[in-house]
């Protein structure tokens, strides 16, 4: 399984990520899912969230993800970026691609690798009140 | 020693060294860092520990020079 | 909920697809679907997928399956495209967008749509052998 | 009257008419299609069949003017 990771405080350029997208010929199906930031957190308006994160423990965590990814779906490769530092609202804080031969094994997949990493991966918000 | 996130906020402090006894547990620094910083004793059941890059059980024994960090849920995404 | 459905036989854009997405600032969650034809089709390889719809039903279908969408999740939009005609390997045939709130109903409400679609819009395939 | 898909090929038709008596059924028109286009029995419990837009039961009772169409199980995505 082909594996990117990114977490960096650049803005998520979807375009751009999505332009470099490598699909074998055997592959039928693609997810992507962007989480952005909502004008709304606990119930307050905010501006925008401040993401930190344990970065070299993150980085460890998400690998451990997407082993257990690779060994329970047939998934061609997983590209995530996570943004760290100010996300203004409606622009993306994390970012997501699956590849797969099959509709249902990305979709399983994916969803996996965002729960296990709200569980697992060390990073945080501090949301900005507006 | 490192705390993460708001447990930096609440112990005023990001990095910290603490000497222990041999054979000191995970669970055994907890305490010790309840008692240093009692404002983390409200989170003390959600905590989360890690030794170097991995989550470990209260019942984990320390090594010399591990890093500890003790943070609170995480929040991806 | 906003609805936007195109059923042609153009080549799909999803750069310029993804371009358009407007997103509410309530919104939380985006995912893109893309289905993509494969080189192997009942264990024969094919060069392509020849797609032929009952057009006005499929719209009347998908119409359907949008507003069993609306009542079930609270949904910002749904747009999506399926191309008909030859489908070349390794181009989709189908691009689905969801925004929603919060990723779990984008999740659900995708696939519940992906999956209603495939019992129940008239659009068969023809694999074009290699 | 219809046919799609590898419907059309098998029946060598893309569209019929047929004169039916008041109160026929959507089962009798596929019964009466089956005899007038045999290769279609082997398919004959996965058919879908639908009167203009929707999709119905055998016992959809047809109106003068009505389009019915016969075609496999549907493949879209």
């Amino acid at each position: 399984m082909k594996t990117e990771l990114t977490i960096s405080t650049a803005a998520i350029n979807e375009a751009a990520l999505a332009k470099r997208r490598e699909m074998g010929k055997g592959m039928g199906a693609v997810i992507y899912f962007s989480g952005v930031v909502r004008e709304i957190e606990g119930n307050a308006p905010i501006t925008a969230i401040d993401y930190e994160a344990h970065e070299e423990m993150a980085r460890h965590q998400f690998a451990l993800i997407f082993d257990a990814v690779e060994k329970s779906w047939p998934v061609e490769s997983v590209r995530l970026v996570h943004r760290l530092g100010v996300v203004p609202v409606n622009e993306p804080s994390l970012w997501v691609e699956v590849t797969a031969p099959h509709r249902a094994e990305a979709f399983d997949a994916c969803q996996f690798l965002i729960d296990e990493m709200k569980q697992k991966v060390p990073i945080w918000k501090k949301p900005l009140p507006a | 020693m490192k705390f993460w996130s708001y447990f930096a906020d609440l112990t005023g402090c990001k990095e910290a060294e603490i000497e222990l006894s041999d054979y000191t547990t995970l669970g055994q620094v907890h305490t010790i860092v309840l008692e240093q910083f009692p404002k983390l004793a409200g989170a003390k059941n959600s905590t989360l520990k890690a030794v170097g890059l991995e989550y470990e059980d209260d019942d984990f024994v320390l090594s010399d020079g591990d890093e500890v960090s003790f943070f609170p849920p995480v929040q991806g995404g």
